[in-house]
């Protein structure tokens, strides 16, 4: 099996799609002759041409909408956004439209559309280009949204999104663009949406995270395991709706859980996490349900001094899962 | 009442030179006198506490039936606003199906009960499921019609919406990428003055929505919403360029809302009776059914005929409805993703 | 003391601080000649002319992001979206420029806007006129979140959310408007941003929620309180950021905790208060934190089969309350 | 390389017609050229991996510049975008603070080095703070307007963006409430063709973006970005008509981004080397300098002099920034509120 990067996987399963399907196309700002500008969608320009790789208007709550129109006629749309920052004025397009199209309808019509967007930070990117989003939308029924932290859990979920009957949001971090390598199969395959991922086991205390925290957590697992604590990480994947059964297990197996974001603590997706996990098995814990999140603070700053006190590392993720295994 | 300029016109044979049967004109005439009296019948099934929402046409069905039969009825996609009564009409949904609507019982077509009256859907006549959020469908029918294009068919989207909704930024935003993309759409203005009480003066300071259209490139044009053969001159254009790859339009009747916003609202607070009289006298279902009187298009027999007809259409899809089930409690948990 | 509406609370409050402090104005749609849809404005177009009560076009971002701008001026603008649900054109402004104004400009500019917006169900709205939005924007450090319960805790809090120094979300439970009806002081007086109340003291259960629910929550403890089940009643009233001390408070005094709203489950906001609780005062608990909340449908439909089937009202909340007291 | 026109263009005494002396443009000149050379710097900074950001200015100072004399820069509000150098030295922002912003030291007046450069922001400036979102400074525009109007300032409220951005909702609200609430509002678009990587022909289909303002009842122009004589006229008669309670309008300033979008872009896989090229004999540093050397206003001595004096101003603005201190990583938790 080939190792390549994240954003690869992303490449890949777009190129794969678009060959598959006719239906599937590409549109954001800049996503054609420059391939994004992040280059997820290199290439795609050259072999689909520009009526399926669109370059839009600057428009999010366009690219947004006319990604919706088409995918109720039937197509299967996957608009970038160039920024999970810059989804915002498409809010009322995902949440108003995309999320209630089926419902509302009755089931006659449907919303097949996948919308891409990186987010997260420590790249840098200050206030507006190192959002987590993903609270924003995860209260909406008719979404799902998937956040994948391993180049084989990015092709395998971006493919089911695209494939998949409903909207589908789907954040891709930016930092793990580069920095995340891994085995991806070169035949074809999808992972059901809707499925947490146990990507290690362990027996004395359990994480519960997504995106890039989940290779800090397991880089803390390792430094941890030297010292005999033996760490269980439940990577979420899909952070709405949650797989709850698969949170319940992990979190009954040690009884001593750490949540893990990189969003802003308060609001952010582990807290309902945690509810779950409270009205499910409280009495299976050994500890209280730790949190280990972003500060309360707009976003992380430009300055790398400020930057570094707000990102998630491993450093962090490792102190929380001590004091957690000492409780 | 009419002066002389108007009776000119009046007495012209304007719908033949528009390519337009006698026939034609009359099935014209009968949509939207069908849609203003669903429309009525609405009012009263209201006033008597049987159903708790109206929101109306009235006013209207002139520019709704004149464009709708500008369009390819059998295969074009429309997405029509709440007051768009005399489209779906148009495109083939039943009084049975809008009382369904109006008691909100489950065999609504367009949406079980789950949504308000004048939230129109229906996937089998190509009308595209609405929301209430005003303006989204703007983007959607520019998808649409992208979806048209990629696939190569010779098809239309048509997509209505109120003169205040037209400052929302999903219009400007869907106008110009249908025109930078060259998509077939047609984007029709409903201008009826208000925006519930907001008169036109506190909505924009242009002189007519349509002059909205140069700055996306694209043609526009304002015609008089009370005459159902001047918009669909307009709209068959417009149809006519999207199909041959020239792109959107962009259409602006100007007509008047002649019922209040809704059964919720009460708009003697903001607006003058004698506006709403005057209004009246040019109600385009009074107007055009003299043009057909004129050219004996709609003779006394045939409209007896006709009244008496949508009366026991009306009368049995409002018992039909009356009597039909609300869906099941439980079926709120249906449909939320696809199963 | 006076009784008077939740609504009247709402036009009392606006009227006293605009004759107050003439940088106070309103601006949104219908709010003038017509007095809001719902009448909350009524009477203060005639009192203090349209370039202080300012019919806006139909353009919710432009009515949130004007209402910003203003207050970066330096004027105090009360924006209204005519239902909650049409806010969401305007979450980019609320969520972009508002809440981090001061921040991003390290307290140069600050946003001192109120937007006040009528939420909530049982009014025969349907999907889209009754929604429970504030999830969306609960996650947003710099924003404050206030969904009062009463018509004194409306008008305190209002007065306040307009002389506060940051941007207020004021939600008001539409089916609350003439609902609801208090005891309301002459004089002037405000209620402080943050703090939660205690709606009943008791013993047995403690049931924390906010908006109408509280009622709902009031109504059923009574009913217990003949069986001899005495209800604790939290009314968060600010619910971004929250009164996380009154949370622990309330939640340690039974041991017993029932969380309700009626917004969708799954990542609403008692979801945090959960995860505060089981954070921090996870072994003074007797039972699994319990949630009662809407199901995880888009919203409720329109039918009266069905709007009843979703919405809360205080049968279902006694029912939740006494499986609590008995566990 | 000038033809006729052109050279007639240059010889006029055109500055004196506007009412402008010789020492006014020259000042115009200079804050230009130090726009320019600070631009520069930060490209030099860059790649010398001094700074991890730069957006530039380079191409449109002409019309940043021109605009700014326009104003009152002592009363004025300013909503300026990112690549508006050449407004916020024209509203007194210092080429110290703007290093500071580069090395996103604590001491940044803009941002304390919590937002990236070229997201300005200054209150005792009256220089309006920005995000990263485009567009969303447009209502803000509008509301400060709202707030002269209030209070009947004689104030102008200021707010450029790209012309890609005025593909956003935003720019339409805002602009359609400024013209029904008459609000002293100038928007000057600058068109410099791309917005990244796509052309102007796949953002707007519209013929110029100025074509948007009847839409809105506004007057709009198209004016040279590249001349700064030229743009000062529009935003003078702009701002004479906002300060007489006239409204808003909108402007148009056509040049072109010399510089790739950033510095995390590289613009030649979307566009031709020649294209640049033939843009760079447009810009305005080198044809305002020669318009101001055949006026003898920039003889060869002020020209040394400037050069001299501002190498040095940038040389110790950049040495200060560099040695100066970041923010603690605990004040990170500061001013989320009031406090
Ligand atoms: C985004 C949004 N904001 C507010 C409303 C409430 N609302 C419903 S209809 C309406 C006025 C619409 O006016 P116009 O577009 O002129 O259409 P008309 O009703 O006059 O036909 C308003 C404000 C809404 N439905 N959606
Ligand atoms: C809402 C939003 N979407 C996307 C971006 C990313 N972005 C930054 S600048 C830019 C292009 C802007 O083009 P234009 O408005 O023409 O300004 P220019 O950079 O050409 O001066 C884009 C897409 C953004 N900042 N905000
Ligand atoms: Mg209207
Ligand atoms: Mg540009």
């Amino acid at each position: 099996m080939p190792v390549i990067s994240y954003i690869q996987a992303v490449t890949q399963a777009l190129q794969e799609e678009m060959e598959r399907d006719e239906k599937v196309f590409v549109l954001g700002e800049d996503v054609g002759v420059r391939g994004g500008v992040f280059r997820a969608t290199e290439g795609l320009y050259e072999k689909f041409g520009e009526s399926r790789v669109i370059d839009t208007p600057l428009a999010e709550s366009a690219i947004a909408g006319v990604g919706i129109g088409a995918a109720m006629y039937g197509m299967r749309p996957v608009a970038e956004m160039q920024f999970a920052d810059f989804i915002m004025p498409a809010v009322n397009q995902i949440i108003s439209e995309a999320a209630k199209t089926r419902y509302r309808s009755n089931n006659d019509w449907t919303c097949p559309v996948t919308i891409r967007a990186p987010y997260g930070g420590g790249v840098h990117g200050a206030l507006y280009h190192s959002q987590s989003v993903e609270a924003v939308f995860a209260n909406q029924p008719g979404l799902k949204i998937v956040m994948p932290s391993t180049p084989y859990d990015v092709k395998g979920l971006l493919k089911a999104a695209i494939r998949d009957e409903d909207p589908v949001l789907f954040f891709e971090h930016k930092r793990a663009y580069r920095l995340i390598k891994g085995n991806v199969p070169e035949a074809d395959y999808t992972i059901p949406i809707g499925e947490a991922d146990v990507k290690r086991e362990g027996a004395d205390i359990t994480v519960i995270t997504y995106g890039l925290c989940v290779d800090f957590a397991l880089q803390a697992a390792e430094k941890l395991a030297t010292d005999g604590i033996d760490a269980h990480i439940l990577d979420l994947r899909t952070i709405y709706p949650l797989d709850q059964q698969a949170i319940i297990e992990a979190a009954s197996k040690t009884g001593k859980v750490l949540l893990l974001t990189e969003d802003n603590k308060e609001g952010s997706i582990i807290g309902e996490v945690a509810a779950i996990i409270s009205e499910n098995c409280l009495f299976d814990l050994d500890a209280p349900i730790k949190r280990l999140a972003g500060p309360d603070v707009p976003s992380m700053p430009y300055a790398p001094t400020m930057e570094k006190e707000f990102m998630m590392n491993p450093e962090k993720v490792e102190h929380a899962m001590r004091e957690l295994a000492e409780f | 009442m009419v002066n002389t300029d108007e009776q000119k016109k009046m007495m012209e044979n304007r719908h033949h030179r528009l390519g337009l049967s006698d026939n034609d004109i009359l099935e014209m005439y009968r949509t939207m006198l069908l849609a203003r009296k669903i429309d009525e019948r609405m009012w009263l099934l209201n006033r008597a506490g049987k159903i708790p929402f109206v929101v109306s046409c009235q006013g209207q069905e002139g520019a709704q039936v004149g464009a709708s039969f500008a369009l390819d009825t059998k295969r074009d996609y429309v997405l029509p606003y709440y007051r768009d009564l005399g489209v779906v009409l148009a495109f083939g949904m039943t009084t049975k199906d809008l009382m369904l609507q109006g008691f909100a019982k489950a065999e609504d077509p367009n949406s079980g009960g789950r949504q308000m009256p004048g939230h129109f859907g229906q996937k089998k006549n190509r009308i595209v499921t609405g929301s209430s959020p005003v303006t989204t469908q703007v983007p959607h029918a520019v998808g649409i019609a992208l979806g048209f294009k990629m696939e190569q068919k010779d098809l239309v989207s048509f997509v209505t919406l109120g003169e205040g909704s037209s400052n929302q930024g999903d219009f400007h935003e869907g106008a110009n990428f249908a025109s930078v993309q060259k998509l077939p759409v047609i984007f029709m203005v409903q201008n009826n003055q208000y925006a519930i009480s907001v008169p036109l003066t506190k909505q924009v300071a242009c002189e007519k929505i349509s002059d909205r259209a140069i700055g996306y490139g694209m043609p526009g044009v304002t015609v008089d919403g009370n005459d159902p053969l001047e918009v669909y001159q307009a709209v068959k254009e417009a149809a006519d360029r999207a199909r041959r790859g020239e792109g959107p339009s962009l259409i602006e009747t100007v007509s008047y809302r002649l019922t209040p916003h809704s059964s919720d609202d009460d708009d003697r607070s903001y607006r003058e009776r004698g506006e709403v009289d005057a209004a009246k006298e040019k109600d385009a279902v009074l107007t055009f059914a003299h043009y057909l009187r004129e050219h004996n298009i709609l003779t006394e027999q045939v409209e007896k005929t006709m009244h008496d007809e949508m009366n026991q259409i009306i009368n049995e899809a409002t018992e039909y409805a009356e009597q039909a089930a609300y869906a099941e409690p439980a079926s709120i948990y249906n449909y939320v993703y696809g199963e």
